[in-house]
């Protein structure tokens, strides 16, 4: 598997997604698009979690990393959950359009 | 030849990850997500972590992604690209604050010592996480089924069949 | 890894293979024949399409596919447990009273969903 | 890899998965045949010895014939979703076990193509990435059709793939494997002294949790639900012609045979064949027992055809959740 010559540069992937994931919550406006975007940076620290976990040869980052993806998966079902829900209140799912908090 | 795969395969991430955040299209983005996904699932197992690699493609690609999916078809976000987009002002202050944060992270990252692993993890370290899962995690693992059923009521509550949808399509 | 090059070589294969069928296909589909119109139109049976294709849908198909998502994390777990369980019988129960605990939980909350009846209507 | 490595892999790789391509135009054949027989008609019976080719000119047919896109729909996606479909089901193939090793110079290799530690999580997962061919298909035709087709087709079979990983969970305690190939090795022998050591025997309540999902998740009758011919014109294919439309059939009886394959190495011992322990013979006769015990199933997928049986949506989908 790892030969004697560690890759040390998947953390830079990882910086990378995180970054790209961080951009993309910042500029888009469809809320979907924006949670995509936290599935991004969810993975590159997933990414990271591994990458670590093997070079130290610890399993406890890989375990962390399917915790991770179940939280993840819960925080998806909410997340289009109420942007299932704003789109019936506003029929739009731009993040513009609910500015304020009252119905 | 492993670096070769190791390159393609972060670039071909990161590269899936730009089309999520750059497309107009909501189907479009939710497409890079799966293709990206791909990508990260091939860099865990090259890793060496074969489950997770597996149990991405498994929860992420085939089951999040769909979830995605479904919501850009139900909501028909797809077919009508509104290209409300930020002025070019906010996307340069927020890219630019995005570098400094990632130069932040990678400076993190390289000068966090690492100790040499002892004993490297074997190959097929699939039983061995199962046996940790069960033994020293067991207890976070308890409470994550908890926590999903709280969250089962969350999602009843969330999308409670409403009386008042009249335009909806029935299938 | 080794055992996964196959896999990105088969991966390949079918690529080809896809690439391959799209360009004999369009290769040798007839060309240049004349344009019609109603074939070209979205088929509905003959009647002429009308409103949109593409429509709101009902939420129910939401929740199926959440619910399908929260079920297919829950088996996750499950496949961890099944590796184990031969070896951990020899040394007690532990780990089938904490598959139960888990199961129970989960069966608790299959319960909720269908005394609410979110699958009835479809 | 030295060279003989790789060419060894590539021939293993191209025999196992032309094979798979192959049988499917032999399962349209059979199909059609066996139909026929039932409903007591003639069948296709004008190209070849007893229509044998039909297949054949069928799928020339599909190569010449004009492919016409209408306007409406969205391109890109409209040309790429067959192939995402016909790439999972290719790569599912990758795992099966046909057959225990052969040696060549001394060193053995196994009969499969990769022999993945984690091979049948790899299996459950590749097989729900066919459903995106479908819905990215459905949504870019722009019809209202192929769209509803699209999302029912989708909704059952997300409901069915958590009782077949269940079904299969049930396997991995018996083996305590994820390998498909270690479990086919596990099923060898006998127990209780007559019955072989098959899944089915150990596991009669899971391979039947597993057949009815199935059957679900390869839209067969009776769960074809989404292509109801009365109500939704074809499904989610209704806008595509051509070879476009016979990329998404091939894609989908290539997935009932990698599925009857599955169900083969989980539940009938993969290439074992019950009394016989006798290396030799099992070196031989191993391969196409375990292709006859596919063929066999595939034989069965298709007289279940002609069951006149229909499930309303929502009782289909409901029932999948207690599964």
């Amino acid at each position: 598997m790892m030969e004697a010559q560690p890759i040390y540069w998947t953390h830079y992937v990882a910086t990378c997604l995180f970054a790209l994931g961080l951009l993309g919550f910042l500029i888009r406006k469809n809320a979907i698009t924006v949670l995509m975007c936290l599935e991004l940076m969810l993975n590159a620290a997933n990414l990271i979690l591994v990458e670590l976990s093997m070079r130290t040869g610890t399993p406890d980052g890989i375990i962390m990393v399917v915790f991770v993806i179940t939280v993840a998966a819960a925080e998806v079902a909410v997340g289009l959950g109420i942007v299932l829900n704003l789109y019936r209140l506003k029929e739009t799912v731009e993040l513009d359009a609910f500015k304020s908090l009252q119905g | 030849m492993k670096e070769l795969f190791f390159i393609f395969f972060s670039l071909y991430t990161i590269a899936a990850a730009l089309g999520v955040v750059l497309a107009k299209n909501p189907v479009y983005s939710a497409f890079s997500l799966i293709l990206s996904f791909f990508g990260l699932s091939a860099l865990y197992v090259m890793w060496g972590a074969t489950f997770i690699g597996m149990i991405q493609i498994l929860v992420y690609t085939g089951a999040i992604v769909v979830l995605f999916v479904f919501v850009v078809m139900l909501l028909d976000l797809g077919s009508v690209v509104t290209d409300h987009s930020h002025s070019w002002l906010t996307v340069m202050v927020s890219a630019i604050a995005v570098w400094f944060f990632s130069l932040l992270m990678l400076r993190t990252f390289n000068h966090t010592p690492l100790v040499a692993p002892a004993t490297p993890l074997a190959e097929s370290n699939t039983r061995l996480i199962s046996q940790l899962l069960f033994t020293e995690y067991l207890w976070p693992f308890e409470i994550l089924s908890i926590f999903l059923l709280a969250l089962i009521i969350a999602i009843y509550a969330l999308t409670r069949p409403d009386a008042a949808d009249k335009r909806k399509v029935h299938p | 890894m080794e055992a996964f090059l196959p896999v990105l070589v088969l991966l390949a294969i079918s690529l080809g293979l896809c690439v391959g069928i799209f360009g004999v296909s369009t290769l040798l589909n007839p060309r240049n024949l004349p344009p019609v119109a109603t074939k070209l139109n979205p088929y509905e049976c003959g009647v002429k399409p009308e409103g949109g294709a593409r429509q709101p849908f009902h939420s129910q198909f939401y929740l199926i596919a959440v619910l399908f998502l929260l079920f297919d994390v829950e088996g996750v777990f499950f496949f961890p447990w099944a590796l184990v369980y031969r070896e951990s019988l020899a040394s007690g129960g532990a780990l089938l009273l904490a598959i139960a605990v888990y199961m129970g939980l989960l069966t608790l909350g299959l319960v909720y969903i269908f005394r609410k009846d979110c699958l009835e209507i479809m | 890899m030295t060279g003989l490595e790789w060419i060894i892999l590539l021939s293993k790789l191209l025999v196992i998965y032309l094979t798979i391509v192959h049988v499917v135009p032999i399962m349209i054949w059979v199909e059609r045949k066996g139909a026929a027989l039932i409903q007591d008609r003639p069948g296709p019976n004008r190209v070849g010895p007893f229509g044998l080719l039909q297949p054949v000119a069928d799928a020339l047919k599909f190569l010449v014939k004009e492919d016409p896109i209408p306007n409406s729909v969205n391109r890109v996606l409209y040309a790429m979703g067959p192939f995402m479909t016909l790439v999972p089901a290719s790569l599912i193939v990758a795992v099966l076990p046909v057959g225990d090793f052969f040696e060549v110079q001394g060193k053995s290799y196994f009969m499969q193509i990769a022999d993945i530690n984690v091979g049948l999580l790899y299996l459950l997962s590749i097989s729900s990435l066919g459903i995106y061919g479908i819905l990215f298909g459905g949504w870019a035709s722009n019809n209202k059709y192929s769209l509803m087709g699209a999302m029912r087709s989708a909704s059952q079979i997300i409901s069915y793939e958590i009782p077949l990983g269940l079904a299969a969970v049930g396997a991995v305690t018996v083996y305590g494997t994820f390998s498909l190939r270690e479990m086919a090795l596990g099923q060898e022998g006998t127990f209780l002294a007559v019955l072989p050591r098959w899944g089915v025997f150990m596991q009669p309540i899971g391979f039947l949790v597993f057949f009815i999902s199935a059957f679900a998740e390869t839209n067969r009758l009776p769960f074809d639900l989404p292509e109801t011919e009365g109500e939704l014109v074809a499904g989610f294919h209704t806008e595509y012609g051509s070879m476009k439309f016979a990329t998404y059939f091939m894609a989908e009886y290539m997935n009932m045979a990698t599925i009857s394959g599955l169900m083969t190495t989980l539940y009938f011992g993969g290439w074992h064949l019950p009394y016989l322990t006798d290396a030799t013979l099992l070196g031989w006769l191993g391969g196409q027992r375990n292709l006859l015990a596919v063929l066999q199933f595939l034989i069965f997928f298709f007289q279940s055809c002609c069951l006149p049986a229909h499930f309303r949506l929502g009782a289909l989908d409901g029932a999948a959740f207690p599964l």
